[in-house]
């Protein structure tokens, strides 16, 4: 099995074309020592329907999991075009021409991602939230003298991580600004003490706990370092809240896979980027612009092309090349399914439903761990065996967090949005 | 019949952006709403207190607004596609059936999760088999994004030998993405020539090794599609002086069951799922770039890495001390990984090797049908692709791009152009095993007819392409007046374009 | 250039026939195996000796083609496509994947099909309630099959009752099946004129009842857009005289939750799933015909029937003595009568009231629009449809045809052209309520742009389509030289168009 | 909710144009007497995310289920393609101009099933096997005097009640062929004795027991016959066995579900007709012909329209309409995917696993009801009780045939395909 066309004739019309007698030949150039003898020990060929037989995972329905990764409604336009073939089977547009399908989905993203922000442009997407927040800290070290890249430690854990990573060999610091054990916001003496003229700044809001921080508050800290970024992991938030753009930062950066992109055991993700005009010029990744052809019409390319790779090689903005183009168009579609109405409610369920299963929690005698006002979610503790136990019964309490936070034993981080039914936090209640 | 285009908006907008439809009111779409929609008060000043900046747009309009934007784009499934070095395979559909599966799993949910561990796990075997290599991560998103992987391993494994090397030699035929990864994972670069006969002769890699030299950072077959023939010379240069080979796999397409990186003495590696793999490119991205390494390196590959316990569960685990870290948020781009596994085991390792063998049939067979009418810049036999030039049509003022473009009307994607660097005019050719015949036939006749035509009408070259749905387009006014989002549109409008 | 016509098919063929990329081997599919394939020698002398005679294609191929085959094809996802009396309006995408769900329930398969006859079972209620009907049969696949049932029910009425009625009258205005599902059921039928106004009148249907007479059979509105607004009197009339009222629910997308055929004292009808419902018609197919009826009729209707004995299954039951029998193999195109469901559940009461509230705004904001530029032959109000015709533009010899050709080139599929037949030159022509006002407002600048044309330069007309994927398609040939098949095509090949 | 593009402003606008005050006012023509006054009693509008937690069955996995609705294998491609919003939102192709993708599939379609059939024509597809069948016994009609139809008793029942149905107001008589009780092929004595000039003949085969017909015989019976056609109920049987036009008919009819359209609950199906040159204009259905265009180039468009019932009314040659359009595309996507290696090989499995599953359930002691030679379906005798049983734990034996035929007691029709995996025989004999 192979996806071959060719029957034998073909073959042998071409070696002829080609001048040889035996396939072999072709591979002349490739030496005798580095030729594989044995066949690859892999398995297959296999038909597609002992493929559509090979045992499936069943999810489980009653889930409170979020944690970066949110499960939303995606309405059914969203697949039916997103999975049309001109856009799945297309390469990134290097070719306008015959790209203006890609390549205006694209340009309508990232109108609508500026907008959402309240900044001046966006990119046409990253990999994922933690890569965008690292390329965020990447694009403060080119653009300033910086030494220290600051964090709040309520900023997602796994970006933070990554950012880690990719600082590693920057000879920048990264240092973290722990956050206050009751209300779960950051701690503003922290902040403060930390905070400099030789640092780049960055501030997920609402915070990894579901915490809004007082952004007015750390906003005008902010502003005495060299650079400040808002992260932003859970997108739907930009349906309801002040626009991180309105506080002022150098960028805005984050996940955007709550927007029509399904939570995929994991992936792809979307990360992206929003700045300013003045960090324009320094932003990584794609950037679609608006055009006409030679009769005049409107249209659309990749633009900017100088800040990246195949043009500036080493001094590229970034090293990224494919980034996240089909899920950015899911964005797309997503956001012109949901308008502005749609966006609010989805944002304003996610707020109310979890604001109202917390009391019904709390009545039943769990308290969170932080008072700090949320967005859509919180924190409480819930032991080990018990939360297994409700997995195994598939319901899914939450992510636990001990592990990024040892300080909250027993952590456990409950999402809530517009797909748990009341039937969902029922079964939750009875079982906690 | 003037009349005609005041409605059609044909001549001024082929289709207008979304926004242009966007009237209070019209989107009705109704939400799932378990909730009493009621935001506590203490959120408040938390809010924003205006509309939501989103177009407002009933159902019907975005559905024929998006129709109508994918029917102006041009994919493998409409036709050849011979971008070279991007392996522009036809994708299978039962590929996309089955990622469909796990679209409801929240990477939380520990049960499901372990069905899609045992299978990450798998692929992460087959992906070491094909490469002989020992160990494999799968989480980098991209290729460029497993360069980066790869080359912070390289880093970690110096600094934890103690050791500072900060430069890494890079060939003048390499990616720009390999010279940029390296940057980032801080290191220098050093750019060594490949060689009259296109490819990297031991000669020169150890004339640039001294004991600053990290790693060499080489593609194979590279991207003239020549097979690196001493590769194995210069992997034993590196490895005296204490240097690792970095191989980028984007081209592997050329020898899945023919020819084995690990047995080329290669450290480190990438590979491409959405080249090599099948995994359909999306129109750039999501993709999927899992780094393979010896087993001297494989402690210091990302957290977390999938451990298994035989006969209990499929886990990850983070306990790898040695770890460069992670460099995603989770599991890479998940569903792509799971399309790869279908793709290698639909095939099986008969149907790898005829994948591998086809392509390079395919790519020869049309660099036999067109190498007398254009310029073959290397005499080296090649692989999976190949590269010409336009130096003779360059004589008739013909450049690379113009070819390219007329490429268009004949219902091809072009080759890609201007690349490598080291060409003048390029256009890189690479078929894919999945071309029929007839395509390739097709292609090279349209190739010859513009060869004539350049040589005979080259004004006409010029304004292709004609049949396309926008003909050539302004990528110098793009840079110039930088409109990136319709804001931007709005409040520079001179009410040209944006009604 | 005359080389590239040589390589682009485009001139001769578009798109060739799959069958000649047919080429011994190229078809690699593999298939489910899991039985030793051989056949028992007693087998032997009834097998084909021969190859089974089907193109022997790749994937790749076979996907190009298809593909490129849709691209060529206009949906109602492109564009207006005011076909009158078809409600071409938008299918909502998530009927499309609820409808999936069942697709491997197979129909002996009792625990799922509970599940399915209990959707059915509420699609059956839904429907009696918008119609005012008390009993309904969903097997019917399409409309002229539930004209079919419902006549047939009527027919059996009689025999039940010992009359042998056999005259159907059928207004002039009526669609083409009416009369040929009469002539299937055993009657005759008899054309009776629609009157002045566009409705009609009941004194002309008085004139025409005799006791041979077993029924009338209405389209309300009709295929003028028309409301008959004597309906109640004939109703009465054709109850004095024994008859039966059958109604084509056609054109039901006027009046849901406005008015309702059983209050208007019809006896049987049917819906058509496939236009009011929004199920998709899929290029002729498969829909849903769906046939109500008054509990009088209700023990005629087709078996088997959904019952339910509360707290129980829903199950099927074929123990009615006095059906017709049965009319289809199963239980109709079921994945349609699910998204029909889907359909109405997603909207609800309002939202089906606000559909046919628009759908007849929309038609008359369209008449309103073009009614002073082309000939209305009725000047009765009408509601979701209305008939405009050429007699204006037949003065500089423009035909309905030439201008519905004329309106592709504007992205439109024409309306409904030369029917209903008492209107000659008709131009029948329904937007439904999902066109939003821009896209009305397009079709009406692109119509009085045509009717400008064919006021000042007529002959160009007569050349429309321009931008199509073919032009005017000479369907005269068609008929004269009957190519049906490819096999017929290469037995009469003169080598011009086959390959 | 409404698909309702409108905001309030152009409904205003919209009536200014029309130039009346109300909306109301459109409606004048409908009498007050016949307006509904209360709103419709039906549930909704519901979103999406709650449609979709409808409860859904979940189907049987090891299914021996025939009878007339097969389960095969229907390659991942068929679906990708006849999901083409092109495809699908389209209607039937009165406009060519615009319709080639629909026209040249279902003349591709038309191509594969005559050449499949052996026939000279095919139509575009009628509503369903029963149907066919019907619409070819009215086309005897037409066709020539004839004052009865025969059908074999061993024809699909569901299909023989469907051609009573319509053969009920036409005066023609319709007889039944018995079977032999020990072969299951027609009883040639009864054939022979029924037969004759005044008579349509109509035999199914492989017949409703998967029995192979002695056709070759009964051909010679039916040239007596004033007509007569072969109904075809696996399609799939035609990768293997002769062709049915090879036997002389005047018509070959039935069911193509089997052709890449999925079980569905009962449907869509997938009605064809295939026939003779001089039927060609006594054909039901749409048909599809070659043609060109005014610049010459090759073109696709409705043909024979005047056999319709839009131009002949009373006197066409069906009433149909709209037909099964998307299931001829789909079996037309089929057919290219299966190529002839293919269906032949689809074929084969069947016929192989329906007689090593019957030589394993005949070691366990159980015999046929039938001892003729077989396709992929056979009869066995399995008392309900332990068919309900079979059916409660998900295993469904085949479809209960003694409804049709008392005199089959405790009839089961068990149908093999190559969708049975081994592990489905295993668990089927296991619990037999
Ligand atoms: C040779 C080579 N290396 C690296 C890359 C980068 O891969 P990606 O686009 O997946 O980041 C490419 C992609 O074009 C390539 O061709
Ligand atoms: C008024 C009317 N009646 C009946 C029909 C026949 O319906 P169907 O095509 O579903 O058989 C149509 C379809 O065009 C119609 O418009």
């Amino acid at each position: 099995m192979s996806f071959v066309p060719h029957d034998q004739a073909d073959r042998q019309h071409m070696l002829e074309t080609i001048g040889i007698q035996d396939e072999e030949e072709l591979f002349a150039t490739i030496p005798q020592n580095l030729r594989l003898t044995q066949r690859l020990k892999i398995p297959g060929p296999l038909d597609e329907e002992n493929i559509r037989r090979i045992p499936q995972g069943q999810f489980s329905h009653v889930c409170f999991a979020g944690g970066g990764i949110y499960r939303h409604h995606i309405p059914a336009m969203v697949d039916a075009l997103a999975n049309r073939q001109e856009f799945y089977t297309s390469y990134t547009p290097y070719q306008p021409e015959i790209s203006q399908g890609v390549l205006q989905s694209i340009f309508e993203f990232q109108s609508m991602m500026a907008a959402l922000t309240g900044m001046y442009v966006s990119n046409a997407s990253l990999y994922d939230g933690a890569t965008a927040l690292a390329e965020a800290a990447l694009m403060a070290i080119r653009a300033k003298q910086i030494k220290r890249v600051l964090v709040t430690r309520a900023t997602n854990p796994r970006f933070r991580s990554v950012l880690k990573t990719y600082l590693d060999n920057t000879g920048v610091k990264l240092q973290e600004i722990p956050f206050d054990m009751a209300s779960g916001q950051v701690e503003r003496f922290s902040l403060e003490r930390l905070n400099g003229e030789d640092a780049a700044l960055f501030v997920q809001n609402p915070n990894f706990f579901g915490i809004l921080e007082p952004m007015d508050c750390i906003a005008k800290f902010a502003r005495q370092s060299a650079f400040w970024g808002i992260v932003v992991s859970e997108a739907v938030s930009l349906g309801l809240l002040k626009r991180p753009g309105d506080y002022g930062p150098d960028c805005v950066v984050g996940e955007a896979q709550s927007f029509g992109n399904p939570p995929n055991a994991g992936g792809p993700l979307l990360g992206f980027m929003c700045t300013t005009k003045e960090h324009l010029r320094r932003m990584p990744g794609r950037v679609v612009g608006l055009t006409k052809d030679s009769r005049g019409r409107q249209a659309f390319c990749l633009t900017l092309a100088t800040r990246e790779q195949h043009i500036r090689r080493e001094k590229a903005t970034s090293n990224i090349c494919t980034n996240e183009g089909l899920c950015a168009i899911r964005a797309a579609l997503y956001l012109a399914a949901m308008g502005p109405r749609g966006l609010r409610a989805v944002a304003t369920q996610c707020v109310a439903g979890a604001h109202q299963i917390l009391q019904l929690i709390q009545q039943v005698g769990r308290q969170p761990v932080f008072k700090g006002p949320f967005f859509h979610e919180f924190v409480v503790q819930l032991d080990a065996d018990k939360r297994k136990a409700l997995e195994d019964d598939g319901i899914i309490p939450g992510v636990p967090i001990e592990y990024y936070y040892p300080e909250i034993k027993n952590g456990l981080l409950v999402a809530v949005t517009e797909m748990n039914t009341r039937e969902d936090w029922k079964c939750l209640l009875e079982n906690l | 019949m003037p009349a005609r285009e005041s409605i059609d908006h044909s001549l001024e907008i082929l289709e207008p952006l979304l926004i242009t439809h966007s009237r209070p009111g019209r989107n009705k779409h109704i939400l799932p709403d378990p909730f009493k929609p009621c935001v506590p008060d203490e959120l408040l000043p938390f809010m924003n207190p205006e509309e939501v900046r989103l177009p407002d747009v009933a159902e019907v309009e975005t559905v024929r607004h998006f129709t109508r934007l994918a029917r102006m784009n041009f994919g493998v499934d409409q036709g050849m596609y011979p971008l070279g070095s991007c392996t522009m395979k036809y994708n299978p559909k039962i590929c996309e059936n089955i990622a469909e599966r796990i679209r409801n799993i929240h990477s939380s949910d520990k049960h499901p999760m372990h069905m899609v561990l045992r299978a990450l796990a798998a692929l992460q075997r087959y992906l070491e088999e094909i490469c002989g290599m020992d160990a494999c991560c799968l989480w980098p998103a991209a290729g460029a994004h497993g360069e980066l992987t790869g080359m912070l391993v390289v880093k970690k494994a110096f600094q934890t030998r103690g050791e500072d090397r900060s430069v890494v030699l890079i060939p003048d035929t390499a990616h720009g993405t390999n010279p940029a990864s390296c940057a980032i994972a801080g290191f220098t670069t050093r750019n060594i020539p490949s060689g009259p006969r296109g490819f990297l002769e031991a000669a020169t890699v150890k004339a640039h090794l001294d004991k600053d030299v990290a790693a060499l950072m080489i593609t194979n077959p590279n991207t003239l599609g020549i097979f690196e023939q001493e590769i194995h010379e210069i992997a034993e240069l590196l490895h005296a002086n204490g240097s690792y080979l970095y191989m980028d796999g984007a081209n592997l397409n050329a020898i899945l069951g023919i020819s084995r990186p690990g047995d080329m003495g290669v450290d480190c590696l990438h590979v491409n799922l959405h080249k090599t793999f099948g995994t359909p490119h999306g129109g750039g991205g999501p993709g999927g770039g899992p780094v393979l390494v010896q087993s001297e390196l494989e402690r210091f590959l990302p957290i977390p890495r999938i451990v298994h316990v035989p006969r209990e569960l499929f886990t990850l685990s983070y306990s790898f001390p040695d770890s460069i870290g992670m460099v995603q948020s989770t599991l890479g781009n998940v569903s792509v990984l799971l399309k790869a596994i279908v793709y290698i085991i639909r095939l099986g390792p008969k149907g790898l090797l005829e994948a591998s063998r086809t392509a390079v049939l395919n790519a020869n067979y049309l660099k036999a049908r067109l190498k007398d009418h254009f310029d073959l810049p290397y005499a080296t036999p090649t692989l999976h692709e190949f590269v010409l030039t336009d130096k003779r049509q360059k004589e008739q003022g013909i450049s690379t791009m113009d070819m390219a473009k007329a490429l268009m009307d004949f219902g091809f994607h072009p080759p890609t152009v201007y690349f490598p660097l080291v060409v003048s005019g390029a256009m890189m050719i690479e078929p894919t095993e999945t071309e029929p015949l007839s395509e390739l036939d097709r292609f090279a006749d349209a190739m010859l007819t513009i060869a004539e035509e350049a040589a005979q009408y080259p004004q006409a070259l010029h304004d292709k392409p004609e049949l396309t749905p926008v003909t050539r387009v302004d990528e110098v006014y793009a840079a110039r007046s930088l409109c990136l989002t319709w804001d931007m549109l709005e409040s520079k409008d001179d009410g040209a374009v944006s009604k």
